[in-house]
This record gives structure tokens, sequence and C-alpha cells, in this order.
């Protein structure tokens, strides 16, 4: 891209209150912290292709540029092999907060045109639920037709190859008892709202409030 | 005879079915016998968790239900990714009281329930920890004299959950290879990403992850890079045609699981490890030795 | 209105509430307060007011005593562990007995740790409410006096201890130095130069050194340490155990003929204050300007020690060494393999603790791979690397033995870190500098200085980081996220790669470099909680020795007569040490020049008419306070040994037992008094 | 304060040397933490005597907080093992005495730990709001009635017929 | 002009306290020479009626044993009070409560409960209770209401001296006497016996030595004691540290230890709870796990530390008789 653009962010940018929605969800918190060192940039093997660094989101995220964020090909770079949460001398759960960004990304439906790991996730999730399990290379299909065929076609060496080596799936696999995953799946969505709400209630007051690890 | 709860996760069914073929008889040699949880499901893997933490969670929970229904205090997980997912779901119904509740009132509709103490394993914990060196050591009979092994790790099962082995640098496979008599090389990116999906779904940034893998293991002069994961291994199998082009190095260099090598070793054939199912193909071993 | 206590007397209480300006005002209602109280029987005034610190706010006090004819006064301001004392005198000064006095802590205990205002002003009154009905209980006291042992302990023999021991020592008082190491010196003695001056370290360390080892007012024992502390201020009791050298410090003349003559024709035993990059001999002398100058023989290595050691220290001498040492020592008869180990006892009235830090263990952040690349170095290794009695000679060549022309400085490496340390170091930033410095003089090396935030606080310090810049160091801001030594591009081949985030450019990097310099942290000694339990002070939650007061008692501990010196109380750096050693010193100084302390008058006693003489209390005095007279078949207690615990009072089953200033009906009306308010 | 909700009272005793100076370290850091608590000082945690335990609940504590300093590091050598030793006893018997006891809590807190003082208080208010009042004194209000009140009641029952002996106890139940 | 009227009344008690009256032996006659006794029905025989027609005041002294715990009992207390210039509590019941107030750890219900229904020696399936009221011939007689909380006298009416016990000695009840008498009182409220603890007068007092701490205690039921010995030397628990003297020590002569039922000394707030404060600190043990072992001896601490005391205790009663 070679025309010239604005840069400048003024405070009507900003998604005020995005930043404390994120630091309040388990496991976020520590975010609070952070002292913007780089060093989760430094250690992420995907940095280098990243819009905006690691250490930029987590900068983003804390001053409620919501939309930089969620629409930043940042977090979906992410490969989430925890380097970074690993080595963050602020313990902040990086890779946490990229699901959690990622969570809304998807919610919010923001996400980078065109980019198939949403997709991917999306789909994923999908089959893990209609069917129980995953079947890959069913998945990798249907995920290339959504998303560019061509792309698919040029997979046909790799899939030729796994055919070969007796690694490809003829059938899609399916566990036997799905109606009782999916009543787990419904219980779910019926109870988590007064649940969370309920638990938040009980932990308030001035107590230090629990978190996930 | 030990038993443990066996978790294949869906890849050991599909494109990994390599590693369960190995998997299975190399614990049998030495004495453990796996019985695969009944109507397992998947784990949710790492696309689960960025589209929805709880439900992911539900759907993992579900499965280590279903291992203490079995009544095994253990569950084996080979692949990395539900190793973990299954792991970080014990942290999170450990850690969040709203999540537990959740999960536990889902559980309750399939009349499952789960008390939060089944600790999820990977085999090479088992292996070291339970089995000892010393009773593999026993079960070697065509040690792997003089194969140069990189032993790669990837990054899930030592981050940032798994408490048997060192983060920064993991040596449970390199002894157990050495117990095996291979030669195992100093590779220091054995933690380092493979890419993981991204290679399926942003080739560029995914592949370079798997080529810089294979590059520097060629380096080293490795023979052959051992892996502990079905994504790792596809990804460092799969993709060398790609990488050459892209490149334009030769990488390739075939990349096995370590049960394969345990198998080797311990006189099963190649067949039965399903080493033909490699895309690179690993030599047969006399020829490496050369 | 005011009410008879105890029949006779009448109580008349005058009440103060301060603001502490905003401090207390801005979560207490403090004319609230004020209004509350007055209201109380037995309170005949009751204000609020700005400052009751104050100079007219302890005049209030006075004159008020004097007008109302006040004979209880109550102050709620902060804690009375910073300011009783003064209201105490305020209380003496218009004419009460200070004991007379009794204070409330609405800052440090309330306002300072609320959020309701209206919470905050309630329990303010219910506080006070319990202090005005407790202090109507009051009596009236004498403080008595101890008097102070005019030596002094000082413990280390680092920069902080040899300043502080000097100090006294110039001043007249008789000083013992306790040093753990062979020599005095600590490290700075270790150090090349000092920033931001450039100055030469051992220039200005080593004459002070050599004063100490002379001066007629101290006593110095070196490899030696301290085993016991008995008794309170004014006059402790020490025990230090010195450890054998094998040398007889009064004979040996320092003139070192027994380490070329040692049956070790090379040295090849680790030498510590190289840092382990240089080799000693069994018989060594840790460095040319070490005090004493008195070679130390390390059993651990030497021969005769090959049937090691009596559990008193002594050889048990092997003939499997030739004793070259000691022909070399000749008639001068230096060498003792039979010495032991000696313990002193000495009494003093005030101690110094100067203990000094530990430099982070830089195996702990192996992502930077120190103890696996051979060229990963720390800054203290580099203080001996560049220092022209080091090892090198001043040389830098590297473990492989080659010059580096690429460095890289990882700053805050066991700082900052929740993995490690959660604190800033405070002398890293300019200690790497110092060090960049130095390493661009002695081999132009291109240099890169990796840091999170660039810290300068002192004179001359941001000119210094000027300096660096000018000298074309780069620095590049971002936390080194991994020390690797595989190569991706071709210029990486066979060197070491930082991988780091320039945050400041906006890239993630890869700096190829050939050595890599650790800007390791300061964190407390292994030893410091042993240390803590033997001279009774506190430790922060980060393990350096607690101060009674941050701000205003910043060399004090909670142990009256023990005061702390340099980075065994937090990392600082040589001026701040330096000072701090002179005002621990000076703090000695003012009760030794004052002659005695005055102390709480909060002992206890035994009522003689009541006591049934059951011995309940004997086992439990820890000062043997308490004994029994078997004529009178009664129990007593010793006052000058009572150091005012309670204990026995809070146990005695038929309360004959009292304590002043905790006394059962004091602790009871403040608990009705607490719980008065609602 | 009646118009204000219910939230417990805890009456505190810190000793001295560690406690109440990490009290004021706490304040001194500014950390935030629930006002519900009265301090009252003395010297050592020996010097706590149970009566003032039982004293402050009876005069309307919902709860009694213990600060001393940690095993081996007492100010007075080994003050706070001897309210380590009363505590345990005191506790059983407050449990005989219908007490939940968690109502009475013994911490050890060092001078620098004013984090544990927030913690502490935050969670010991916790406790009390989900146990409720504990409000002796005005239980005594209650139990004190019967003193005149019942003998009223009594009289003011009505007589039951007695059918060969068999009492009626409804009565004597109803007001039970 | 007359003798001064003397009464003897009796509540919630055992009836030892009456017995110590009879103890007097021959200085009762020295006694009844000097007052008139105008009510004492363990003796003679009197009508409420006639008390009610006394002039307030008349009465000079009465001695009121036994605790109050029932509406009849507290009627009598507030008559007596009326009626008499000094109102003595009459040994431990009157004093401190006494054995009746240990019935503080249980509610009424709890009380009635176990004894008309669930005690092992009652027969009634019915379950029957007495009622307050009933009609029979054509008489309502009506029983006294059994309170929910057992209380000493100074709990219902204003006391103003004690003479503690169970029961109180003959000669601190002459000395007592001679005292009222001889109308040289100590202050109001005053407890008529020395204020110093046992020990001060135990003839085993010499036998403790200076050191003793508890590793365990044993239990005077199951130990065989030794008869010189000091009992808490003995690891045996002894309430003599924390109880007044006045007794002569009668327990500890019977080789039995102090039970504590002179209650504690004036400076004291509650006897029990100093008693576990200076039995406690002297454990040996430093750590929690070896102070509850320790501990162990002391099964039943309410019943152990305010046998006799549980009205007059900070606590009084149990606080959730039902928890």
């Amino acid at each position: 891209m070679n025309e010239i653009k604005r840069t400048i962010k003024y405070e009507a940018d900003r998604v005020v209150g995005f930043g404390r929605e994120v630091m309040d969800v388990p496991g976020c918190e520590k975010l609070e912290s952070c002292i913007q060192c780089g060093t989760c940039s430094g250690v992420c093997p995907l940095s280098i292709y990243m819009d905006y660094s690691p250490r930029q989101v987590m900068a983003l995220t804390r001053s409620d540029f919501k939309n930089e964020v969620l629409q930043s090909h940042t977090i979906w770079l992410c490969a989430s092999c925890y380097a970074c949460t690993a080595e963050c001398p602020r313990q902040i759960r990086i890779t946490d907060i990229i699901y959690e960004l990622k969570q809304r990304a998807i919610k919010e439906g923001i996400y980078p045109k065109h980019f198939t790991i949403p997709v991917l996730a999306q789909e994923f999730t999908k089959m893990a639920y209609q069917n129980g399990r995953v079947t890959e290379n069913f998945l990798a299909a249907k995920l290339f037709l959504k998303t560019n065929p061509k792309a698919a076609f040029g997979m046909w060496r790799l899939g030729l190859a796994l055919m070969r080596t007796g690694r490809f799936a003829y059938r899609v696999e399916k566990i036997e008892n799905r109606g009782e995953l999916t009543r787990m799946m419904e219980s779910a969505k019926k109870h988590r709202d007064h649940v969370f709400a309920e638990e938040a209630h009980a932990i308030g007051g001035h107590g230090s409030h629990q978190k996930a690890h | 005879m030990t038993k443990f709860s066996y978790y294949p996760g869906c890849s050991l069914k599909g494109s990994g079915r390599a590693y369960e073929e190995s998997l299975l008889p190399v614990f049998k040699s030495v004495g453990v016998e796996l019985d695969e949880l009944k109507d397992w499901n998947c784990c949710g893997a790492t696309a689960y968790m960025a589209v929805d933490e709880v439900d992911a969670c539900v759907m993992a929970s579900r499965n280590l239900a279903i291992a203490e229904k079995a009544g095994h205090k253990e569950v084996v997980a080979p692949c990395s990714a539900c190793y973990l997912v299954l792991n970080k779901t014990k942290h999170y119904l450990h850690d969040s009281p709203a999540i537990n509740k959740v999960v536990n009132l889902a559980l309750q509709e399939a009349g499952l329930s789960y008390s939060g103490n089944t600790p999820v394993r990977h085999p090479l914990d088992i292996f070291i920890h339970d089995i000892g060196l010393d009773a593999i050591k026993a079960k070697v009979k065509k040690p792997l004299k003089g194969l140069k092994v990189a032993p790669y790790y990837g990054c899930q099962i030592v981050r940032p959950y798994s408490t048997f082995d060192n983060q920064y640098n993991p040596t449970t496979m390199d002894r157990l290879l050495e117990a095996l008599g291979a030669t195992v090389l100093d590779f220091p990116l054995k933690t380092r990403c493979c890419g993981g999906s991204l290679t399926g779904t942003l080739p560029e940034p995914g592949l370079l992850c798997t080529y810089i893998l294979l590059k520097e293991a060629k380096k080293r002069g490795a023979d052959v890079i051992a892996t502990v994961c079905p994504l790792c291994q596809f990804n460092l199998d799969g993709y060398h045609d790609k990488i050459e082009a892209r490149w334009k190095e030769p990488v390739r260099i075939p990349t096995v699981y370590f049960t394969q090598l345990m198998g080797l070793a311990f006189g099963i054939s190649a067949q039965e490890l399903g080493l033909q199912r490699n895309i690179t193909p690993m030599k047969p071993l006399g020829a490496t030795a050369a | 209105m005011s009410v008879k206590q105890n029949g006779k007397e009448e109580v008349r209480i005058g009440f103060y509430v301060c603001h502490c300006g905003h401090n207390i005002a801005a979560m207490v209602d403090c004319p609230e307060v004020a209004k509350y109280i007055e209201t109380l029987p037995g309170v005949v005034l009751s204000r609020d007011y700005k400052y009751m610190c104050s100079e007219p706010g302890q005049d209030l006090v006075q004159q008020d005593i004097r007008e109302y004819k006040l004979n209880r006064v109550v102050v709620a301001s902060c804690s009375p562990l910073l300011h009783e004392h003064t209201f105490r005198s305020a209380t003496e000064a218009g004419g009460l007995n200070p004991f007379f006095f009794h204070m409330v802590n609405i800052r440090e205990h309330n306002s300072w740790v609320h959020t309701d205002r209206k919470e905050a002003t309630e329990k303010a009154k219910g506080l006070a409410h319990a202090a005005i009905q407790r202090v109507a209980h009051h009596k009236a006291l004498e403080t008595k006096r101890v008097e102070i042992n005019p030596a002094v302990l000082v413990v280390g023999g680092g920069i902080a201890g040899i300043h502080a021991a000097m100090t006294l020592a110039n001043a007249g008082k008789k000083v013992y130095l306790v040093e753990r190491e062979p020599s005095i010196g600590g490290h700075m003695a270790k150090f090349d130069k000092t920033f931001p001056t450039l100055d030469c370290a051992a220039c200005i360390l080593t004459p002070k050194m050599s004063e100490v080892g002379c001066h007629p007012n101290i006593t110095l024992w070196t490899y030696s340490e301290v085993t016991k502390v008995d008794g309170f201020v004014g006059n402790f009791t020490i025990q230090v155990k010195r450890k054998p050298r094998y040398i007889d410090p009064d004979l040996c003349t320092g003139c070192q003929e027994c380490i070329p003559s040692c049956v070790f024709k090379e040295p090849k035993f680790s030498d510590e204050f190289n840092e382990g990059l240089g080799k000693r001999k069994p018989v060594f002398i840790s460095f040319p300007q070490a005090t004493p100058q008195v070679v130390v023989i390390d059993p651990e290595v030497c021969l005769n020690f090959k049937r090691g050691k009596n559990p008193d220290g002594s050889a048990i001498v092997s003939d499997k060494c030739k004793k070259t040492c000691v022909d070399a020592c000749g008639d001068k008869k230096a060498i003792d393999f039979t010495q032991k180990d000696i313990v002193e006892e000495i009494k003093v009235g005030n101690i110094i603790v100067a203990t000094g830090f530990k430099t982070f263990d830089a195996e702990r952040t192996p992502q930077y791979g120190y103890g696996k690349h051979k060229n990963v170095y720390t800054a203290l290794e580099i203080e001996r690397l560049v220092n022209a009695s080091g090892p090198t000679g001043g040389d830098v060549i590297m473990r492989d033995g080659k010059t580096p022309k690429s460095i890289g400085i990882i700053h805050c490496v066991g700082s900052r870190d929740y993995k490690t340390n959660k604190w800033c170091s405070r002398v890293c930033c300019m200690y790497s500098m110092k060090l960049a410095h130095l390493l661009k003089e002695h081999t132009d090396a291109e240099i890169y200085s990796f840091y999170i935030d660039m810290r300068t606080p002192g004179k001359g310090y941001e000119e210094f980081y000027n300096k660096m810049l000018e000298e074309g160091v780069h620095f590049v801001r971002g936390r080194v996220g991994e020390v690797t030594d595989w190569a991706f591009t071709p210029e990486e081949e066979g060197k070491l790669v930082i991988r780091v985030e320039d945050t400041l450019a906006g890239y993630v990097r890869r700096i190829p470099v050939d050595m890599v310099v650790l800007a390791t942290g300061l964190e407390p000694q292994a030893d410091a909680q042993d240390v803590r339990r033997l001279f009774n002070m506190s430790c922060g939650s980060e393990g350096f020795f607690l101060e009674r007061h941050p701000k205003l008692a910043p060399v004090n501990t909670f142990s009256d007569g023990i005061y702390l010196a340099g980075c065994c109380q937090g990392p600082k750096d040589i001026p701040d040490t330096v000072a701090q050693a002179g005002a621990a010193a000076a703090e000695a100084l003012v009760l030794i020049d004052r002659g005695y302390i005055e102390q709480e008058p909060n002992t206890a006693f035994i009522l003689d008419e009541e006591c049934s003489g059951c011995k309940s209390c004997l086992p439990l005095c820890p000062y043997t306070a308490i004994t029994y007279q078997e004529d009178r078949k009664k129990a007593v207690i010793n006052e000058a040994l009572c150091k005012g615990c309670g204990t026995c009072v809070g146990a005695c089953p038929s309360g004959s037992i009292v304590q002043n200033l905790f006394d059962d009906d004091e602790i009871f009306s403040e608990i009705a008094g607490v719980m008065a308010y609602e | 304060m009646s118009e204000k909700p219910w939230t417990p009272r805890i009456v505190a005793f810190f000793c001295n040397w560690c406690t109440y100076t990490a009290a004021d370290l706490a304040g001194v850091s500014r950390l935030k933490y629930a006002a519900n608590a009265r301090v009252i000082r003395v010297m050592c945690s020996g010097r706590i005597d149970p009566q003032f335990i039982l004293d402050a609940l009876n005069r309307g504590a919902d709860g009694v907080l213990i600060g001393g300093c940690h095993p081996n590091d007492c100010h007075y050598v080994e003050g706070n093992y001897k309210m380590l030793r009363r505590f345990q006893l005191l506790q059983r018997m407050l449990g005989d005495m219908g007490l939940e006891k968690e109502r009475v809590r013994l911490e050890w807190i060092s001078a620098a730990e004013g984090e544990k003082v927030k913690t502490v208080m935050n969670e010991m208010v916790q406790t009390l709001t989900r146990l409720g009042p504990l409000g002796i004194p005005k239980r005594w209000d209650e139990w004190d009635k019967e003193m005149t009140e019942m003998e009223h009641q009594a009289g003011a029952q009505e007589p039951v017929a007695c059918n060969c002996g068999i009492a009626k106890i409804k009565a004597e139940v109803a007001h039970v | 002009m007359s003798k001064p009227k003397v009464a003897f009344y009796w509540c919630a008690s055992c009836g030892g306290c009456e017995e110590t009256v009879v103890d007097l032996a021959e200085d009762i006659l020295a006694v009844v020479e000097k007052v008139d006794i105008v009510l004492w029905p363990v003796a003679m025989d009197f009508k409420y009626k006639d008390i009610e027609a006394m002039a307030d005041n008349s009465i000079f002294a009465t001695l009121l044993n036994g605790a109050i715990r029932s509406t009849e009992q507290e009627e009598m207390a507030h008559l007596l009070r009326r009626k008499s210039q000094f109102l003595i509590a009459y040994g431990s019941c009157a004093h401190t409560g006494g054995i009746p107030a240990l019935a503080n750890q249980f509610s009424r219900e709890q009380i009635l409960k176990f004894n008309y229904e669930d005690a092992p020696s009652v027969v009634n399936e019915n379950k029957v209770r007495p009622q307050l009221k009933f009609e029979e011939e054509g008489r309502s007689p009506h029983l006294p209401m059994l309170w929910d909380t057992v209380r000493t006298l100074d709990q219902v009416v204003e006391v103003d001296f004690y003479i503690p016990g169970c029961p109180p000695t003959p000669k601190l009840t002459k000395t007592a006497f001679d005292a009222l008498l001889s109308g040289n009182l100590p202050p109001k409220g005053s407890v008529l016996a020395p204020d110093m603890a046992l020990c001060g007068e135990c003839p085993r007092k010499d036998s403790k030595p200076i050191d003793v701490v508890f590793t365990g205690f044993n239990r005077s039921a199951t130990t065989i004691l030794d008869p010189e010995k000091c009992f808490l030397a003995q690891g045996v628990v002894c309430m003599g540290p924390a109880t007044r003297s006045g007794c002569e020590a009668q327990c500890v002569d019977g080789n039995m230890p102090c039970t504590g039922c002179f209650g504690g000394t004036s400076r004291v707030h509650d006897q029990g709870a100093k008693m576990l404060s200076s039995l406690c600190s002297n454990i040996e043990s430093k750590e929690e796990a070896g102070i509850n072992k320790t501990l162990e001896g002391i099964p039943d601490p309410v019943g152990t530390f305010y046998r006799y005391g549980l009205a007059k205790s900070i606590l009084r009663r149990r606080i959730n008789p039902t928890a």
C-alpha cells in the first residue's frame, strides 16, 4: 500500500472500556501490569509476519483500541505455542488474551475478510460440535471451498501423498452418542450467563476475586 | 500389567495414525495396557478455544468425565494439542468456579460428573517416570547405533501446563533416544513452533516455521527428526515440496514419531510401526549407520 | 463534662483529631469525629486540627493542658510507631506525665486503606472512643534508663561496613569489624571503574581498606562470622567464630613467599575473587591489595588436609605433602596447620549490619544461554575481565580465546522479572553503560545495549547516558527474548544471535554478536534469613532487611540499637551506600554520646498480696525475669530483665500480674470502647 | 447506624512488632481493604488473654482476628507459640459453645506482609458476611425476655382439660 | 428489741448448702439465739403469703442458695429481695450458676425432650410433658415455667454479698454471720472469701516444681493420683490456680483436684478462660499437631473450666443451642 494514510489517533477512535472488559476476564487481568518490554514479540516465532507485534496488541487493548486489535492479523497469526506466556516477565497470559480477542473478533464478525483462520476455527467447531470428531481432510476440503478453491487445487499433491500413505480418511468420523454431546452444549448455552453473573456477584465485595490460571 | 485410559484424539485416527500404530505395541511391550475411552469426542483443539472457551471446556470435559467413569486414574493423551487442551480444561475447571459450574451442569445432562482429579499425561512422561529408562533399555533388541536424531518436542507439551520436563530445555525424549542407542543432537529449536495449523491456512508464515526447523536439523547432520505430535509430524513431513519450491533449498529429512524409533529398537517391524506412512520415508536402519 | 476515676482523681481528657493535610481529612470527617468525642464522659475538650505533629499543633496541646487543667491527652492521627514519642513529649512539656497520653491510628490503619468516607469516619469514631475509655485508666509512669556500651559491632567489610567502621573509629569509638571473606573490600574491590565518574574502584577503596587494617580503634576479624547475639540495645553480647586460615596473622609479614613455593607449581583451583575466570593455589591471597595482607590456606584443596580436619577445624596433618610452604616461611613460622576455630565473645552497645548482596545467578534465565554458550558472561565477570589486575591483565579475551568484535549487553537479567526477582536492581542500567564504555575502550567492538527502561536517576548519570550515546553504543529498547546459536542468515553463522523486538523502531530483530553480557541484578545474600533471625530483624517480601520506616527511619531496624547500611537493605549504588553507612554510624553515635536510652516502661509486675505462688508464670518468661521466692512462696518479676511482652500477664490464672501501658482494665476498656460505637 | 445494612464487626488484636507494623505498611502502600476491623495493639500476641476474645464477642463483635509474628520470628522469642496454644483450645471450646470456628482467626503476619493484612481482612469479612451476625448483646435482649414475659404468656394461656393425666403439651411446645 | 430476722431459701440447688447451715453444728445455736429464723423451707413449714405479708426490708438478711431457672424462683428472688435488707447469694449456684448452669449448654427443649422422652430410664410413649396449667376436679393448678437459660442470683436481682462454695464451708458461713451481725462489712458486692487463689493455702504447694510444662493431660478418674504431689505436676487439671481460696483445700485433702467451685478472684472476669490460658501457655509443643495431641487430655473444656461458673462466665450460655 503506497497511498499516504493518516495515522494519528483521536479519543473518538477508542472504544472506552474495552481494555477493562478484557482485563476483567479471568486469566487476562495481569495485562494491567504490562511494561511493554517486548519479550512476547521477541520470542514469538510468528511476530515477524504480524501487522502489530504482540506487545503492541497488548498496548492497544489496554488503551481501548478495540477495532485496531480485532481487525489485526496478529491475533490470527498466533499459533498458540505459548512462548510469550512462558516468557513474559510479568506473567501475563498473552496467549489466553489473544484467544479472548479471537473470540470477540468472531462474535463481532469483524475479523479481516478472506482470512482463512477464523473460518477454519468456526468450521472446525461446527464439525466437532456436530460429529463429536474432526476428520482433517474433510475439514480442509470444506475450508478451501469456503475460502479460496484455488489454494485447494494447490494442495492436490499433498492430498495424493496422503492417500498413497494411507493417511487419508474416506468417511467422516462420528461419535455414537451425538445427542448426549448436543444436550451438554445446549445446557452450557442455557446456564452460562446466569452462572457467570452469580459467580461475579459472589466474588464481588472487597474480595480479591478468583482467577483462572 | 498397568492400565491407563487412552485418549487418541482425532489425528491419531486420521493423518497421524502411524503414531497410534507405533504407540500401542511399544506400550504393550513395556507392559502397559491402554484402553481407549469409550466414545470419546474431539478435544476441541486450539480452534475451539478461539471460538468459545466455555464451550471448549464443556466439550473437553466430557472426555475427562468418561475417563473418570472408566475408573483408571490416569489418561494418556499422545497428541500435543489434546494434551494441552485437556490439561488447560482441568486448570480452568479448578480456577474458575463459574466455568466449573457450567461444565458440571452440562455433564449432568449426560449423566456424567468430573471430580477434577484425573491426571492427563503424555507418553514421554510415562516412559521416563513410570516405566523408567532401565526397563526400556532392557527391551532394546536392535540399538539405533549411529542414528543421528534431532529431538523435536514442539511447544504444547512443554508450555505452559507441562510439569514433567523443563520448558526451556526438555530432555525426556533425549534421554529416551539415548537409551535406544541413538546419537541425540543438540537441537536448539527443540521447542520452537512448527507453524501449527498455519501451514494450511497461511502457508507463508506457517511453512517458514517448518522450514527453519528442517533447515537447522539438516545443518546439524540429523538423519531423522523425532517428534511427539501428529501435527508437527504432518508439517515436518508433508510440505517438503512446497518448502523447497519456496526457499530453493533441499530440506528433505524424514520426521518420525519417537514411538516409531522405540519400536524399531524393540525389534518391531517398520511396517507394523506405520513407517511406510511417511511421505519422506526414513532409510532402513542399517543404511543410516554408514 | 468530667467523671471521677476510681474515687479520687477527676479525669479531664483533651482529644485532638489530626487532618494530616488531606491524608486523613480526605477520607475521615475530622470535625464530625471531634463532635462525637466531645459528648463522651471525661472529655473536657475535643478539637480537629490540620497538622497535630506541627509546632503549633504541639503547642496547642501544651496550652490546653494548662488552660483546661487536662490530665489526659488523646491524639488521633498517624501510627504511634511514627509520632507517639512526639506527642508524649508535648504532653510532658505541658506539665503532665507523658504516659497520660494515648494515640489513635486513623491514617495508616484507616484513611489510607479505606475507600468509603462514611465507613472510615465511623471507624475513626470507634477507635477514638476506645482511646478515650482507655486513657482514663492510664497511670503516671517513669521510663527506665539503660546505659549504652560505647563499643560498636559492624558486620560486613564491604564499602558500607568499611565506611561505617571508619566513621565510628574516627569519632574515637571502639569498633569490631567482622567479615566473612579472607579480605575486606566486598564487591567494590572487584570492580574496575565506578560510574559515572569512571574513577578506578581500587584507587578509591584500597586506601580506606588499609586504614581500617591499621586503625587503633578497629579490631578487624576477617574470615569470621557472628554466631550468636544476646541482649538488647546498649548491652549486646556477641559471639564471633573465627575460621582458621592456618596462618598466624601476627607472625605473617605478608611476604607471600609461601605461594610460589607451594607444591602445586601451577595454580589450578577456581579463583573466587576472579569469578572463576582465573586460577589460584591452595595457599593464596585473594587479591594484591587484600586486607589484611595475610595469605590463606584452603583446607578443601591443600594436601595437608588430605586426611581431613578435626571437629575443631585443625588439620589431621597428613604426610602427603612436602610442606614446601613451611620451609619457604622459614623462621617466621607463620604457617600453622594446627590452628582451630576460635570463638570470641565481645560486648557492644550498637550493631551495624552491612552484609551486602549477592548477584543473580544467570543460569536461572536459561533463555540467555549462560553456562550453555561459553561466550555469554555475567557483568561481574566482565568487571574482572577488563580489570588490569584481573585474570587476563585487562585484555578482553573470551573463553574461546578470541576478542569480541560485537557485544550485546542485556539489562534487567533477574530484575523486574516476576519469574525471578520483581524489583529493579537500580544499578544495572548505569553499570551496563559503564561496561559498554570499558568494553568499547578495550576492544573497539560494536556494542548493543538492550534495556527495558533506561534508569539514570543520579548526579551526572543522565549525562553519562548521553556520553554513551555519543560514543555510539547502539541502544535497543526491548527485553531480549532469547540468545541462541543457530543461524538463519549467513552473517549469523558461528555467532550468538539475540532475538529482540526493537520496540522503538517497531521491528523484531535478530542481532548476531560474538559476546553477550548479562547485567545480572542484585538479590539478598543466600543466608539473609538466618542473619535476620540472628539479629532479630525483619525482611521485606523480597528478602532484603527491613528498615524501621521507609522515609523517617531508613537505617534503623525494629530492634533498637541495630542499624542497616548498604545493599543488605536493598539495591543501591556506591554513593548511596556510603551515605547510608554514614547515617547508620551517626545513629549509633547518637546513643553512644547520650550514654543511655530510655526504655518503654511497659514492664509487668506481680501483685505481691494477691500472688498465690502457683508457679504457672515461671516457665513462660523467655528472659527468666520471673523468679520464685521459696521463703515467701511468691513469684517476683525482675524489672530490669522484663522486656514487657505481657505473656505472663495473659497467662496468670488469678489475674495477679499486671503490665504498665497494657493492663487488663486498659485493654478491656479499649474493647468496650470499640464496641460501644456502632 | 441502625439504618445501614448489617456488616460484620471485627475486633483485631495485633502484635506491635509484626502484624501492627504490617498494617502500617499496608497503609503506607495505600492498599485498600474492608473497614470492618478495629485494631487493638498489644506488644506481643502472647499478651492476648482469652478473656479479651470472649469479651469482644460478648460485646457484639461478629469475629475476632489475632495477628502475631511467624513461628521463630517472635520479637519476644516465643510469645506467639503461647498464643497458638491458647488459641487451639479456645477455638475448640467456642465450638462447644455454639460458635462457628471461623469467627476467631489466628494469622501470622510479618512486618513485611502488608498484602497479607489486606487479604486476611477481606477474607474474614467475606467469611463473617456468609456466617451472618453473631450479635450476642442482641441475643441477650431476646433471651432475657423470658424473665418476665414468659410468665405472662403462661398466665394468659387457656387452661386445657386434663383427660386422665395425659397432659396436652401443645401450649408448652408452642412458645418453646 | 426483737432479734434480727433471718431467712434461708433455696432455688435450683441440691440442698447441699442447707446441709452446711446444719453443719454449723453447735455454732447454729449461737446463731439461733442471736436471730429469728423466719423462713427455712428445708427445716420448717411456711406459706408464701406469710412472707408476702411481711413489711419490706423487715428481714435482716436472706441467704439464698441455688441458681434461678424458673419463673417461680424468679418470683421468690424478687420477693425476698424486697423483704430483706441484705440479700446474700449463698453457695456456687446462686453465686456463679453452679452445676445447674451447665444446662446453659442446651436449650430448654433439648432438656425437656431428653428428660421426658429420650433418657434411657424414661418410659413415656405418649411423650407427655408437664404443662403449665390444667384443670382437674375444678382446681386449676399451674406449674412454674422452666427457663431456657440458668441465671445466677445477681443476674435476676441485686445482691449484697456472696458466700462461695459448693457448698460453702461452715467456717465461711459463720464468719459471714459474725460480720453481718457485728456490722463491720466489706464493700457491697464483695465475695466473703479470701481474694487469693487456692494454691495459697494448698498443702501440696511446695511439691510443684517451678518448671511444669505439659505434654499431655491425665484425668483424675483414669489415673492413680500421688497423694502428696501437686496435681498439675502430675498432669492433672486442677483449677486451684484460678480459683479463690477459703475452702481450706478440702478436695485436695481428699486427693481430688480442685474443680473451681469458689469461682475466680476479683481480678478475673472469666475463671475458665484464665485457667485455659495458663494451662495452654505451658504446653510444651510448638506445632499445632503436637499441641492438639496434648489437648486431647481435655475432651470437655466447657465442663472442665466452667463446672460451676458457666452462668457467670463471659459468654454465659451456648450461642446456637440447636447448632
